[in-house]
């Protein structure tokens, strides 16, 4: 194992990771860009480092400036930032520093994905139909006659990212060229990385998750299905393991594709095969995610694995501590992603200070987060804020408990996405376990309560109101300019 | 002592409070003529979450700052607060000036200077936090003022376009 | 089961039954005296009643009172409070309420602690040897004259506490009577039951418990034994599960033996069976609990079983829904209780605002709190302020993140024992599994740390000291005298 | 600039600053004469959790409001802080008059008026959050004050007892 450990990524992640490390008891050294000198991860590690060059975090020269600097006998760069930078994956193999992830040739094989679905194709496993190749969207003609011979509806993909931004239904070929334009520059914004590829739509479908644990012995686990189909403003928001409403023939047969697929590329690390289900309830492989996911907490609920800690052991070597019969997936998990945003104005982000940030407890309830009340959310980054995930031997008792969990986690000072959250872990869609990626695009009307609990709120506000209003008077005249009646915080609509 | 109309979730309802708290921390109020006994937390920061109390019914509510908004288990409403002995209504926002909501940079400017636009209509894209924003338009009229162009570095409430 | 539930308790136990209320999804209703208004337990119940009757939470005639108006069909009492009150268990059967715990019967059995020990004895399980009766304090002669039969060193302990307020070990007959009067003034000041019994010192010595569950179809499982040794001021603050450095014989003995007391008394709910291990590995029962206890957490986390959720399935009359072979003592769990006290002044109650509050997150982490940053300590009751356990596969692994897990907890505004917590789990004898109930009186020497970080630290407390002063001097002239420089604070030595 | 004292751990560390935090935050600090960069959180509430981070070293620190003890994860230790610039060592406490720490209930008063008492002579027992608390003097002298009784409620900072 090793003996210390850089951290090259920052947030929510990177406090998961110092976290994987203290557990392990290895020392950690942390970067931080200067808005996040009094972070989380960076209050957490052992060591810390400023990065001044501008790209900061993004640099992957730096960053191996920082690892020979600070000595460390390996590098785990979360997700997102540099953790598929294949420059920074050679500087490291170079200078004897173990990179912990997929290597360089298995990493380029599966961000590949049009090249990644013909293999997986061609090793007999069922897949979705993608375009031939990958295209730039100024590629009109092309993209026409691709788009031609798939046939409508079809799917927009950003080659770099996941099910996430960039991706676009299209029914007809007049608005292809717009929609396709419109998803590149989106992969462009979020992962730097404009090109597209086109994809044969599944409608209805699911998307299906299988994580999976290789390590350097040829020993490859899966660790049970999971449902990502429902996403909000481009991002995976809720997330459920075992999937509802499959068979234990189809997540017999899922799981086994998944190893399949492992084998295949010859995966290493923790690593998710995606499947898209079809209405009948056929499974397609779509792609490969080759690192942690955001979601992982729903696995390590079901399984009781520490995914990190797993990540940490095979890069270091080691076989896997478990076989595939000892993995027992137990009981239900249903994980949601908080995020700093206002869903009722378009998803604008929402930086700023915590102000109250009051966390679920009791049994079978976690968070993960980089925030507490007092710190900041940064504008620069990703407005992934916390991971909250609970536990129950079975699914109706998860609905109960992440009901409550949901209930008891409060967030000041910022918009949160908490509300939106509550909807739809409250909807029948949800609760029924019977939903598709269609309930992403669902539009949610608030459920009107109860007249009675409108009159009590209606009470509360006018007594709320008079209370502020007699705070503001009898502060100094500034307080009133900057406290709740200040305009400039409304924004347009 | 005060005179409310609470405009919730399309009802309206009528709230008079006529006396400060008794000895309990309830204060007596009456809605659309219905008598009910209310406790709040005391007075603290706006952006915290209140508890209240009515009758025996605990609530956990978080207000805007603005107070245009309630949320609870129970939902998400818009709320709009007349107070009677005031006189007037609250001024509304929507004088035509959008600015930066927060900051970011400008990513597209989709209108010209001189241009109609219509309420709702896309004015720019403001990237921040890995994500692009449209940014529409809060009410119909002529573009007035331009301040900004792609690529731009905006702060926080700066003014970016007018519209009249 | 169930349909509404009064819980007639407050701060982190009421908080605790009201998820496990909500996590099974029945309605809950919550007391609260006018101190307590905006208490969590309060915020997150369905219904809440003021209690107004001076005596608050110790008035049974009140509490039912607000069981009939609220229509509830059980009453969870919790622990302490007017959990084992008589006349309150007899009133609500009268009133066809149910009372999550044990009968009035079994009750009154279990607190006669001279008389369970007689009736365990002759069970035919070996028992710690007590007194005859039970003793005022004014009887002095006869508390000499069956010390003398007993024979030195001896304990005095509480007949209404536990191994807590109270217990105090005697060496000579010229400190009994004086020691006796002290005992029993703090049991009558923690528990308003002054008297005492005495019981033959058994030196050195471990706690070893084993919760267990009984249905009333005549079902009773055990759910592993847990080390309770570590004391400090009167309370466990350290518990793990299970009990370290016991051979499997010594586990299988000590908890079968827990069985047969629960069968000879006919226990039903959440119990706990008390044993104290001597110097060769024999154990003899000492008493039972029959009510839930603070440190429940172990047994959730190392089972995971929800321990309040099988209180009422229990109380519902169901049958236990797992046989003793289902029981899976999974892993190692150790766990900390976090006080509003400051060790380093006599443990003094510090009740307060909480400025800031931090909870530590990641895998196998688990805080119960009725607190968060903006809450208040209040005065008049308990100084537990948040009950902390982590799990790991191996006490090793679990050693590691408990050291995490305090590491990122962070309180402000109030003191805690935290530093003292962390110390001792860092400590050589507690790391080694070797303490006994002799580490609860360790003077603990707070080890210096190197040089170098001495020097570091030094160094931020002069920048700190000058950024204080600096903030303190452009301020009004009244924060000068109520921040840090208020000489008022500073407590007599 | 500044020159001040430190005693920590019963050590004695001389720490001087002789400028501003630089454009990183950093501030050059000199303790017994070796160099150091040091940057801490911004002025927060003193009760806050301080991060610092010296060189490469973070912190996470927890002062009291008087600063005569510091928390972290190495421990917690005794402070004393000189400011030579300032010329004075602040203040010590012990002027013989002992306060309520925290509200409660004074369930025992252990001396008489006039009586003598030594340092930390048990003098009285205040019951509050379910524990008896001994108050001890914090200094020698006679009782000169005893302004309370058993059974009585104190509040914080009430001025129960003055030894000259």
């Amino acid at each position: 194992m090793f003996q210390k450990v850089l951290i090259a990524n920052r947030g929510e992640i990177a406090v998961r990771i110092v976290r994987a490390c203290r557990d392990l008891g290895l020392a950690t050294v942390a970067v931080y860009e200067p808005g996040d000198m009094g972070a989380l991860h960076v209050r957490l590690a052992d060591e810390a480092y400023m990065l001044s060059s501008p790209q900061g975090y993004r640099d992957p020269e730096e960053m191996l400036t920082v690892a020979l600097r600070s000595g460390v006998d390996a590098v785990h760069p979360g997700y997102g930032l540099i953790s598929e930078d294949p420059g920074f994956k050679r500087a490291c193999a170079t200078a004897g520093i173990t990179l912990v992830g997929p290597e360089s040739e298995v990493s380029a094989q599966v961000r590949d994905k049009v090249g990644a679905i013909q293999r997986v194709q061609a090793a007999g496993i069922a897949t979705t139909r993608p375009s031939s190749r990958t295209f730039d969207p100024e590629e009109g003609a092309d993209l026409l006659a691709e788009a031609q011979q798939l046939g409508y509806p079809l799917v927009i993909k950003s080659c770099a990212g996941g099910h996430g931004r960039g991706t676009a239904l299209v029914y007809s070929a007049e608005k292809l060229l717009n929609i396709a334009q419109r998803s590149s520059a989106q992969a462009q914004a979020a992962y730097r990385d404009g090109r597209i590829y086109l994809e044969a739509a599944i409608i209805p479908s699911r998307y299906i998750e299988v994580p999976i644990l290789g390590d350097h012995h040829g020993n490859i686990i899966q660790l049970g299905d999971q449902d990502g189909s429902i996403q909000r403003n481009t991002r995976k928001i809720i997330s459920e393991a075992p999937a509802p409403n499959l068979t234990p023939a189809q997540r017999e047969a899922i799981c086994n594709s998944a190893v399949e697929v492992a084998r295949t590329f010859g995966l290493r690390g923790a690593c998710t095969i995606e499947f898209v289900l079809d209405g009948a309830g056929n499974h397609f492989f779509s792609e490969v995610k080759p690192r942690i996911q955001v979601e992982h907490l729903v696995t390590e609920m079901i399984t009781h694995i520490d995914v990190v800690r797993e990540q940490l052991h095979i890069a270091a070597g080691l076989p896997l501590r478990i076989s595939q019969a000892q993995v027992r997936c137990d009981g239900h998990a249903i994980f949601c992603r908080i995020n700093a945003e206002d869903p009722w104005r378009g998803y604008l982000p929402s930086p700023g200070l915590i102000s109250a940030f009051r966390l679920p407890g009791g049994p079978n309830v976690r968070v993960d987060s980089y925030a507490y009340a007092g710190a900041e959310v940064p504008v620069r980054y990703d407005s992934l804020l916390a991971k909250l995930v609970v536990w129950g031997a079975e699914r109706g008792e998860c609905l109960q408990r992440i009901q409550r969990a949901l209930q008891e986690l409060h967030i000041g000072g910022i918009q949160t996405n908490l509300s939106l959250l509550h909807m739809l872990i409250t909807h029948p869609e949800f609760t029924s376990g019977n939903y598709t990626t269609a309930f992403s695009h669902l539009k949610l009307n608030v459920p009107t309560p109860p007249d009675s609990q409108l009159r009590d709120l209606a009470a509360i506000a006018a007594l709320t109101y008079l209370s502020r209003a007699r705070t503001a008077r009898s502060t100094t005249p500034a307080a009133y300019t900057t406290g709740w009646h200040r305009d400039s915080r409304r924004l347009p609509q | 002592m005060s005179k409310l109309i609470i405009h919730l979730a399309d009802q309206e309802f009528e709230v008079e409070i006529n006396s400060p708290p008794d000895a309990e921390g309830f204060t007596s109020v009456s809605v659309n003529g219905e008598a009910l006994r209310v406790a709040i937390a005391p007075a603290a920061s706006p952006d915290a979450t209140e508890w209240a109390i009515v009758d025996t019914r605990p609530y956990e509510v978080l207000f805007d700052r603005d107070m245009r908004s309630v949320q609870s288990i129970h939902g998400r409403h818009e709320l709009r607060i007349r107070d009677l002995e005031a006189g007037v209504a609250r001024p509304r926002s929507g004088d035509g000036r959008i600015k930066a909501p927060i900051p970011g940079i400008i990513a597209n400017v989709l209108v010209e200077l001189g241009q109609n636009v219509s309420v709702g209509e896309p004015i720019l894209i403001l990237e921040a936090m890995k994500m692009q924003n449209e940014i529409t338009a809060p009410r119909a009229g002529a573009i007035t003022t331009l301040n900004v162009q792609p690529g731009q570095t905006v702060v926080l409430h700066e003014l970016l376009v007018e519209i009249s």
